[in-house]
């Protein structure tokens, strides 16, 4: 499924996902599936091959990462990596969970807080925390991590873990920071959070399609932004994700 | 995902069963022939061994624990311009085939080396008293007595290979354990989950039971 | 030819072999003997380049075995074949495949080695276990497949550690014709490592005795037998102990092929009419040779003309006192 | 990230270290005994071993395949229940060993029992013959005859554990292999990653030295 | 005491044992001889419950082998001491590790062990190898090793595979020497399986020998010596063929331990007054007894006198001839 000079049109398009989100390439497949046109949706476990993989033309988009990380990526890696839209498609916000105690008053000195181990989702949990008046942060850190931490007046006691632990492990810890895909895929009501990202945080982090620049992909990626700002698409997310995710169309 | 069972068994089990097959048998066929090809280089270039050389034995060694070292994420990523020199791409199937031997042939390489570390003394003498070459000890003499000890470290090494492809679902290689872990485990899908395990619990099974009888029979 | 002249070994400081010289004509079969532990196999291993040592020279057929390279090592030990105090058999191949190892490994055609083989395995006598593997063989069968092992490439010399120890005596009789006949057909140069003396008297030339290292005695087996160097009574032992009669004189007279058919006990008892009792008597077979002794015992007053009489005739004889 | 290497090596380096440490130091330990135990039983109750028994070789069989077929992953979630009735709690370096040791223990289990398959026969016939017991038997002389092949064994064993940790380093016990994958590799930053590497390359050369020099010097 | 009857043993089909049939009282030595391949080994590790055997009956002490738990076996078993063909010693343990294991499993005290251990090692006269390990001893020494462990714990019967064949004759001597001590201070039974028939000449009471795996001839030592059945001259092949001469008569005369020191030779030629010459002779000692014949030669014409005095005398004679 390479992309690179196709004489005649080319009709089967591959799109990399990572796991929380191949539930929603593969739900645009019909739409996306006319005209002759085929949608591949391949998926990575994990958060930095889908765009290895789109700036060396195996995937001719891809659709798992929001703008900042993308930039983040494109800058560190040398890659020359955009979204097509930069406003992004759809959003998702970050909040604190428990099974313990009912209020963030509630948290006692040395508490253990679960917070994800990946740079974007931990850096939105620490700037979440921050806004929740636990910790104070270093001014300034753009994706923060735990060495950021100016004060920290409860000595929270933060344990790192694979996003995708933190809702098995709930009851390990006194409060678990995760985003609201995860939660709601991990049966955690994502409207019962103790504590909630600012909203203009999670605009910030809005999902973006992404295409390598100037290989002239950005007709897939259209077809395939199209695809999903469709109302059938706005309902499957509302019955599947039950509020967590927030369609911005 | 889990709403028709007999989709889910026939667009997602069946084709990533075959791509686990794949991956595992060429990675382990490929692991197999560099790993021994390894441990006999060790073998010959020991202190005791047939062709003493410590500079390559040594510089071999490193090599391997180096490889070993490497946390298998983060080997994949580090060898991805080699991957991609090979096959093109690195993502896929293929592209995990790479380095799904890296760290397989290093694991191959030890038990083998460690298999034919235990042959008689006496008997390569013995082969040695007529005049046989480096070449003929290990291939007609060191590797036909170490064949059961050396089938079943290399059923030990397809079960971890086996168990590295689940891994591979980071570069978009699928298979059965991918699935296990991107449909099941971070879908929170306990049916696939532990429906894809099944399956592989029963490979695991065949693999072993496979090598018992190559065991046994050539024992 | 094998030249060994001043031969060492030491194993961890320990000198195991010192100063060894001998040396074994083509076509010659030469027993080595010694006590357990006395260096046998270590010399036996030296001479096919398997165990390095630290002085001296070992040469065979001119090539000092010590400095050559991997490969004119291999093509020298080709032609000489070994067989094993241990046996050293490859488990996982049958009894066939075992003796077609060293042709395969020199590239024999399938059925020259297919004929040979069979041959071998004829001669020594284990066709019927052909396609057994060495686990379900018996002792002796192992040490049989051993010695057809060696025997494959036709080697011009042939060593064997103690070849016939786990045998019958009837298949240890045919496994030395065996080698007798090919020694004298193709003139090949055998040095056996035994423990039986029996096997040294029938088909060795000549013999070394090894005792601690070093070389003791060495010499044609009957004339070392004849002699019985202080090193081969250490390792005889006191074999068969004779209990001397108490009353008169006992008196041990050797002979050897020349004169065992002379009528010297008859002659003695008729010309000089003194009667004896026989108390012991022995004739061995050797290589080429007879040799024997008979102990007889005679009154006390007879022995003056005992002893002028055997000495008349020229007999090789002594007194022999208890202890 | 990587403002201050010293800040860095202080306060993530050295205690990730420890924990890496601590979790293959307690998981190897724990391991090979549960491996031992289950390659003793497998040894014994096998159909030429000491006191047959098929029901309970095929049933260990069974389980330890089923073990060994799952993801490692898989394997730690899957056990979470377990893990907290053990440890109280399914995070942390004391909760990472259940599962490390739960995946090691099969992996030395089959190395042990093949190790103890090649002990020579007429050996512990010998043995038999002055009337050792099965114990005896096993503690006395196939164990020790076997030592330099479970030794070399037990390194093989080590080292995937140690590569095991940066898998559950993920999922939140930190240590030096999942500071390569979270603030490495996921993060960019490839002097914290080739970094940690070069600690676990020198780890690994450790555990391989320390193996080999038992090695020699027991067999 | 071993009583065996009837004892059939196959391996795939194929019968190795059939029919055996044998007791050995306690304070019995008995020499298991046969060609190569008999089934000796294998009926030794029948005596011990190491093989299953699929008919007869084979009792020690009145007590079956066959039906019995796994803990009375091992009680059974530490009674019975067991010398391997192939030494099967630990690799990885010292000499003095591998003496001591039969003691360590039964739970005798450190200090005991030593004792015990440190003496056996001095008797095999193998002390100063105490801390090797098998790999760095020859042959004779591992055997030696394997004697001494086999007699650790004071076995009331020994079951000795080819336990000297790989000793030189004089170690040999002294470990026979042992065992016969042993035997005779103790009272215990050993079953002696070998291919050496000096050795069963020098301690064996009694001897079977098995061809095929079947016992063909069974009985007091000398008696089956004097008789040489079928199956005897079988397993000895003609080991020493004698030259016959072609002139005159040839006679073998045999005598035993009583009238060895008869004057019957010097008698002969004295009183009938015919000469004779020595063709042979050999005289062997046998656990309590002397053995011997001599052969000569005499002319042709004095053989009815030769006659008529040898059958007055009441010797054992006969006429040879050439084939
Ligand atoms: N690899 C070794 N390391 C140390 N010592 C050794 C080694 N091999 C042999 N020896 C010692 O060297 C001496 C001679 O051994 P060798 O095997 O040559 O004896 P041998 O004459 O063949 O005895 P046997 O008749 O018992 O076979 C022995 O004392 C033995 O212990
Ligand atoms: N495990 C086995 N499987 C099949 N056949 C066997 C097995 N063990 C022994 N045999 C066969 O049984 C026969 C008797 O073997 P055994 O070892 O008892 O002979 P032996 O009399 O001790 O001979 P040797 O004097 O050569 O040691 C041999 O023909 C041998 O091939
Ligand atoms: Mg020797
Ligand atoms: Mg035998």
């Amino acid at each position: 499924s390479s992309s690179k000079t196709t004489t005649s049109e080319k009709k089967e398009i591959t799109v990399a996902v990572s796991p929380t989100f191949k539930d929603m390439a593969n739900a645009v497949k019909k739409e996306f599936d006319k005209d002759g046109y085929v949608l591949n949706v391949k998926v990575f476990d994990d958060n930095v091959l889908p765009n290895v993989a789109l700036q060396e033309g195996s995937v001719d988009i891809n659709f798992f990462q929001h703008g900042i990380y993308l930039e983040q990526f494109n800058k560190n890696k040398g890659t020359n990596l955009a979204a097509y839209d930069e406003k992004g498609v759809i959003k998702y916000f970050m909040g604190i969970y428990s099974n313990k105690i009912k209020s963030l008053n509630e948290l006692k000195e040395g508490d253990k807080v679960s917070i994800p181990n990946d740079p974007s989702n931990r850096g939105r949990a620490l700037k979440m925390l921050e806004n929740n008046g636990l910790i104070k942060l270093k001014q300034g850190a753009e994706i923060p991590t735990k060495l950021d931490i100016i004060e920290n007046p409860k000595k929270l006691d933060f344990i790192e873990m694979d996003v995708l632990k933190i809702v098995p492990s709930i009851n390990d810890v006194q409060v678990g920071c995760v985003n609201s895909i995860i939660a709601v895929q991990g049966g955690i009501d994502p409207k019962s959070a103790l504590g909630l990202e600012e909203d203009k945080e999670s605009q910030r982090y809005a999902i973006v399609v992404a295409v390598k620049k100037e290989q002239g992909n950005e007709k897939y990626a259209e077809r395939f932004t199209k695809a999903l700002k469709t109302d059938g698409f706005k309902s499957f997310l509302a019955e599947k994700y039950k509020g967590a995710i927030i369609p911005l169309f | 995902m889990s709403e028709s069972i007999y989709e889910l068994i026939h667009t997602i089990v069946i084709p990533e069963f075959s791509k686990t097959l794949y991956m595992v048998s060429v990675a382990t066929v490929l692991s197999a022939i560099v790993g021994t090809v390894l441990a006999i280089v060790l073998i010959i270039t020991h202190k005791e061994g047939l062709k003493p050389n410590n500079v390559v034995y040594q510089l071999l060694n490193t090599v391997i624990n180096i490889i070993r070292s490497f946390p298998f994420i983060i080997l994949i990523v580090a060898i991805i311009p080699l991957t991609r020199a090979i096959v093109g791409t690195s993502i896929g199937e293929n592209a995990a085939i790479i380095p799904l031997t890296i760290a397989g042939a290093p694991f191959v390489a030890r038990i083998i080396e460690s298999s034919l570390r235990e042959v008689d003394k006496e008997l390569i003498e013995a082969v040695k008293s007529f005049g046989a070459s480096n070449f003929q000890i290990i291939f007609k003499v060191m590797l036909p007595e170490a064949v059961p000890s050396v089938i079943s470290g290399i059923t030990l090494a397809i079960i971890s290979i086996l168990g590295s492809t689940a891994m591979a679902g980071v570069v978009g290689a699928g298979g059965l354990g991918a699935v296990a872990i991107t449909y099941g485990y971070a879908n929170f899908d306990n049916t696939i989950m532990y429906g894809t395990v099944c399956i592989l619990i029963i490979l695991v099974q065949v693999i072993q039971s496979l090598g018992n009888f190559l065991y046994k029979a050539l024992k | 030819m094998i030249e060994i002249s001043n031969l060492q070994k030491s194993f961890n400081e320990r000198k195991i072999l010192k100063n060894i010289s001998f040396t074994i004509d083509d076509g010659e079969i030469c027993g080595l003997v010694g006590r357990s532990g006395a260096g046998k196999s270590t010399l036996l291993r030296c001479i096919n380049g398997l165990e390095s040592y630290d002085a001296g020279s070992l040469k065979i057929d001119g090539f000092e075995v010590k400095n050559h390279s991997e490969k004119e090592i291999r093509q020298f030990r080709k032609n000489i074949g070994m067989i094993f105090q241990s046996f050293s058999l490859m488990e996982r191949k049958t009894v066939y495949q075992n003796v077609a190892l060293p042709m395969e490994c020199w590239g024999y055609g399938k059925e020259e080695i297919d004929k040979r083989v069979k041959e071998l395995l004829k001669i020594v006598d284990i066709e019927d276990k052909i396609h057994e593997k060495p686990r379900s063989l018996s002792g002796g069968q192992k040490q049989r497949v051993a010695i057809a092992r060696a025997l494959t490439l036709h080697p011009k010399i042939l060593l064997c550690d103690e070849a016939t120890s786990a045998l019958d005596p009837k298949t240890t009789q045919s496994i030395l014709l065996l080698l007798k006949k090919i020694n004298e057909t193709l003139g090949i140069a055998v040095v056996f490592v035994t423990h039986q003396m029996s096997v040294v008297r029938q088909i060795c030339h000549k013999v070394c005795i090894l005792e601690n290292g070093e070389i003791m005695a060495k010499g044609a087996v009957n004339e070392v037998f004849m002699d019985q160097p202080q090193s081969l009574r250490n390792l005889l032992g006191e074999n068969e102990e004779v209990i001397l009669p108490q009353d008169g004189v006992t008196i041990k007279i050797s002979y050897s092929g020349e004169n065992v058919n002379d009528r010297l006990l008859s002659d003695m008892a008729q010309k000089i009419g003194v009667g004896f009792s026989l108390v012991w008597a022995k004739t061995e077979k050797y290589r080429d040779t007879v040799l024997g002794f008979v102990i007889i015992n005679v009154d006390k007053n007879h022995i003056s003309l005992v002893d002028k009489y055997l000495n008349d005739v020229g007999a090789r004889w002594e007194v022999l006192t208890n202890e």
